[in-house]
């Protein structure tokens, strides 16, 4: 792997998953990164959403909030945090949402909430957020995280928000007809969920990934379709937007 | 009925011992003269309400005014989590908090009950999650007309309401834009409300005709606090002081250091500190 | 994703006999250009959902076109009743028609919730009074809190929302300002959506933050008809056209003068009247 | 009685009873003139809001219909009407909320529904709009009505708004906290409930009126107050106002 870091493979794998016309729930950091290079590449109509109330955002640097006033600034118009989760988010307007969290288990069910016990926690993570409501809301979600065995376990310490629950239909068993996450995109490869168990599988090495890299890095035995891809490398214009994104924004942040 | 007053007589003569406030702001508009002046005041035993408590809750938390804590994400937007909630929730440091949490779409939908004077807000959600088993205050409705299980939640209706606007008129009208979040929301809900504002202006001019202001009947205190969002930011007056969230991670890390840092920045300080602050961003974030 | 049509296609693409529709603005940028097209292509079967069914209305019925009307007031506003509503009420003319009769408050929490996606609205209402033993939807849900008793109704869902707004832009992002009534809300309860403008510009230039725009990707059709609101206003368009209202009490006095009045004005004509009816109303009433 | 109408003096009966700090629900007709009026003599700084969703209007002429362009203008903002019925009506916030109907009985409930049978009605009235909710959430309501026999009646054909029920404490029974009608203003007297059966009860009568005229024009045997008083005659100011304000109406609404 030269030329470009996992990082950025993660980043612009999410970002070849959306397309011109989806309408996304954008996160901080690797969402807010993906989102903005799919835009600035093959889908420049695409909207962009943060749960703040700014509707169709075009940045041109990257948020540190999820409500930075350059995302009100440009985008089409901006709605009161209530409507934003009652008419657009409940609403069913929301193509496709992201998340990622401190830990994931093989069904995407993500903890953003504790290690440890609830009411005496080895850490307090922040919470919820809009997650619950997000992975249920939207159309479906992509979800990035690096890969890590404390981050990818076997049974989550709290279940902050549903992926495909225990597998199988026990999503569409609790009331929730939206397809949930159908990406999980690591800095190592592509998995997507098995048709029948909808156990993550992996679907694509990343350039240069072995199996052994993922068994390594992940809490449970991890699956592998029958024929697994490998990623594209990051194209020179991908990393060049991506890297110019990254640069306007650490200029911009740290100027301010 | 809106009344002018000192940020030290508003905070003195609404926000008691023991209240439930929620002070608002959604990343826009954080309300943090305000809640600078209630450490100041010495509140204690507060139930403070709030969707991303943020440094704002960070420094009323590590400086022992929160009895309980009512949110939905507690982390430093963009740069990592809370550390003085950390140090109380894992600690007890500097006592043991109680925490109340929810999800986003539940406290927007909380507040929003709260403003329509409903006694609670359904909604679809917490789905095969588990905080509905370690909050009580998550139940659940059904559709009489298509049996679908909604969740409920209380609505919202704290003693106390504490934002932070762009301009008050004369008579004390309120008005705001850009990123809104639940503030007009949390005012509706609120029983009384502290309101700081940028400038108070003779009459707010040419607008729209839909423009988020909050009439002066619905409104409490007002106070004047230029600045008073600082790190936060007030849109066409500064932009957001990014290096001072990342700093407070540093800040926060280490009891000491929080504690001589609010020592110097808050407790000997009073709310004109906060247009020094942000003399140098209204350059460049946010010139009208 | 908005389609830019001729009235006329966006009109026969869009609506069905036996569709449900939701025509909407509150006395402010009602649809009257796209109800008449309807008219014209003798749509029949209807469900016609309005909080105020107004003049529009009064013309859907009398042409025959409604099987079942859902409201709230139905009322000529200033002027009185509805002439060719009360025929097909009282005498079945031109055919009986089914009522579910709701107030203000229901409809509009029903149509947010639509808008929110939700099954159904809960608010405070309808207590003492008769409309729930004349109405089977109109239920009850409890609070699982405060156990006090809420009316529920169910959501509006229509298949079709059809209003009239100020501009469009070229992408068909829809603009509106103003009264403005439940318009947004009828758009995003509905599974097709018909928006009539007054222009369609290059872009919105400069507005408020909040601006109540639908974006471009929650609109079906779109259709520039100048004056299509005719006899009711475009805010900084045209005003309303008092005496229209005035006049249309003796007009659905009488059926025959009804049905000529109907010929003349409506049958005989396409939308581009609308311009023509409205020159004189933009001079006085509301030049931008 | 020379020099005004009943109906003026109806209307300007009404205008008194407002509070410069109130803040009224404005129906069409004779409250909207009363409230205008009201803003235009003694409570310049009244709060009027129309159900269109206007808050804080002041029309120079009165509005044909409850969404006028002109309420717009010169209100301090509008609201949604999902918003104007949640946080402003059901909300609490609104002190004084005016009704009018078809039929009245001695307790205030009120008719604008059907003369008749609900479902083969001899009269197809326009139906409740706001008045059901406006009747339980607005502080308290004024009614004016006129009297006629065949609007104030023993028995409602329907009741479409809740006044004090079947009378003591039959309202709060049903589960309202509001004062409800606290004031009928008709084109002969002031009525006003009794404390302890909350029937109406004339307090006051119009100067001229004699309690026959009273009699004569209710369905019921009405009740007078141990001491009726006579209902001072309108101030030459307050007739000026109000004739102004209709003069005014009358020319932009027959000029447009």
């Amino acid at each position: 792997m030269s030329g470009f870091t996992p990082s950025e493979m993660m980043t612009i794998a999410a970002a070849r998953a959306l397309k011109n016309d989806d309408v996304c729930f954008v996160g901080i950091d690797a969402p807010s990164a993906a989102c903005n290079v799919a835009r600035l590449t093959h889908a420049p109509d695409i909207t962009l959403i943060y749960e703040s109330g700014t509707i169709g955002t075009a940045p041109s640097v990257l948020p540190l909030s999820i409500g930075d006033g350059e995302l009100c600034d440009t985008a089409l118009t901006t709605v009161s945090v209530p409507e934003m989760f009652r008419y657009w988010l409940q609403g069913g307007r929301i193509t496709v949402g992201f998340l990622g969290g401190a830990q994931i288990d093989r069904f995407g069910n993500l903890n953003t909430t504790v290690v440890g016990d609830y009411t005496r926690p080895k850490v307090r993570l922040p919470g919820g957020g809009g997650a619950p409501e997000i992975a249920i809301s939207c159309g479906q979600i992509f979800i990035t995280m690096k890969q890590s065995r404390r981050g990818f376990v076997e049974k989550l310490d709290f279940i902050t928000s549903l992926g495909h629950g225990t597998g199988g239909g026990d999503r569409q068993a609790k009331g929730v007809a939206t397809k949930g996450p159908t990406l999980l995109l690591t800095d190592l490869a592509i998995w997507e969920p098995d048709p029948g168990t909808r156990e993550f599988t992996v679907t694509s090495l990343h350039p240069g990934v072995r199996r052994e890299h993922i068994v390594e890095t992940v809490g449970w035995e991890p699956r592998f379709a029958e024929t697994v891809g490998e990623t594209p490398a990051p194209t020179a214009e991908e990393l060049e937007v991506l890297r110019d994104l990254h640069a306007r924004t650490k200029a911009a942040h740290s100027g301010a | 009925m809106a009344q002018f007053h000192t940020l030290h007589d508003a905070v003195a003569q609404n926000i008691f011992d023991g209240d439930t406030v929620a002070f608002e702001g959604f990343t826009h508009l954080i309300p943090h003269a305000a809640a600078h002046e209630v450490i100041r005041q010495g509140r204690r035993d507060l139930t403070v309400i709030r969707m991303t408590p943020d440094l704002i809750y960070d420094q009323l938390i590590g400086m022992g005014c929160v009895r309980k804590l009512v949110f939905s994400f507690a982390g430093n937007p963009g740069v990592g989590l809370l550390r003085r909630l950390r140090d109380a929730v894992e600690e007890g440091w500097p006592h043991p908090i109680e925490l109340e949490e929810h999800s986003h779409a539940a406290l927007a939908n909380a507040y929003e009950a709260g403003a329509a004077g409903l006694p609670c807000a359904i909604f679809r959600g917490y789905r095969g999650v588990d905080l509905p088993s370690v909050n009580p205050n998550i139940k659940s409705v059904t559709c009489p007309f298509t049996g679908e299980e909604l969740a409920a939640v209380p609505a919202i209706r704290p003693n106390v309401a504490v934002i932070h606007a762009l301009r008050a008129d004369r008579k004390g009208n309120v008005f705001l834009e850009g990123i809104t979040g639940v503030q007009k929301e949390a005012v509706l809900a609120s029983k009384r409300s502290i309101v700081t504002v940028e400038e108070i202006v003779d009459d707010f001019g040419a607008r729209s005709p839909n423009a988020t202001i909050l009439p002066h009947w619905t409104i409490g205190a007002i106070a004047q606090v230029p600045g008073g969002a600082h790190p936060s930011y007030a849109q066409g007056y500064y932009g957001r002081d990014n290096g001072a969230y990342i700093a407070w991670d540093r800040i926060a890390a280490e009891r000491e250091v929080f504690l001589s840092w609010m020592e110097e920045n808050v407790m000997k300080v009073g709310p004109e500190i906060f247009e020094i602050r942000t003399a140098r961003l209204r350059q460049d974030g946010g010139a009208k």
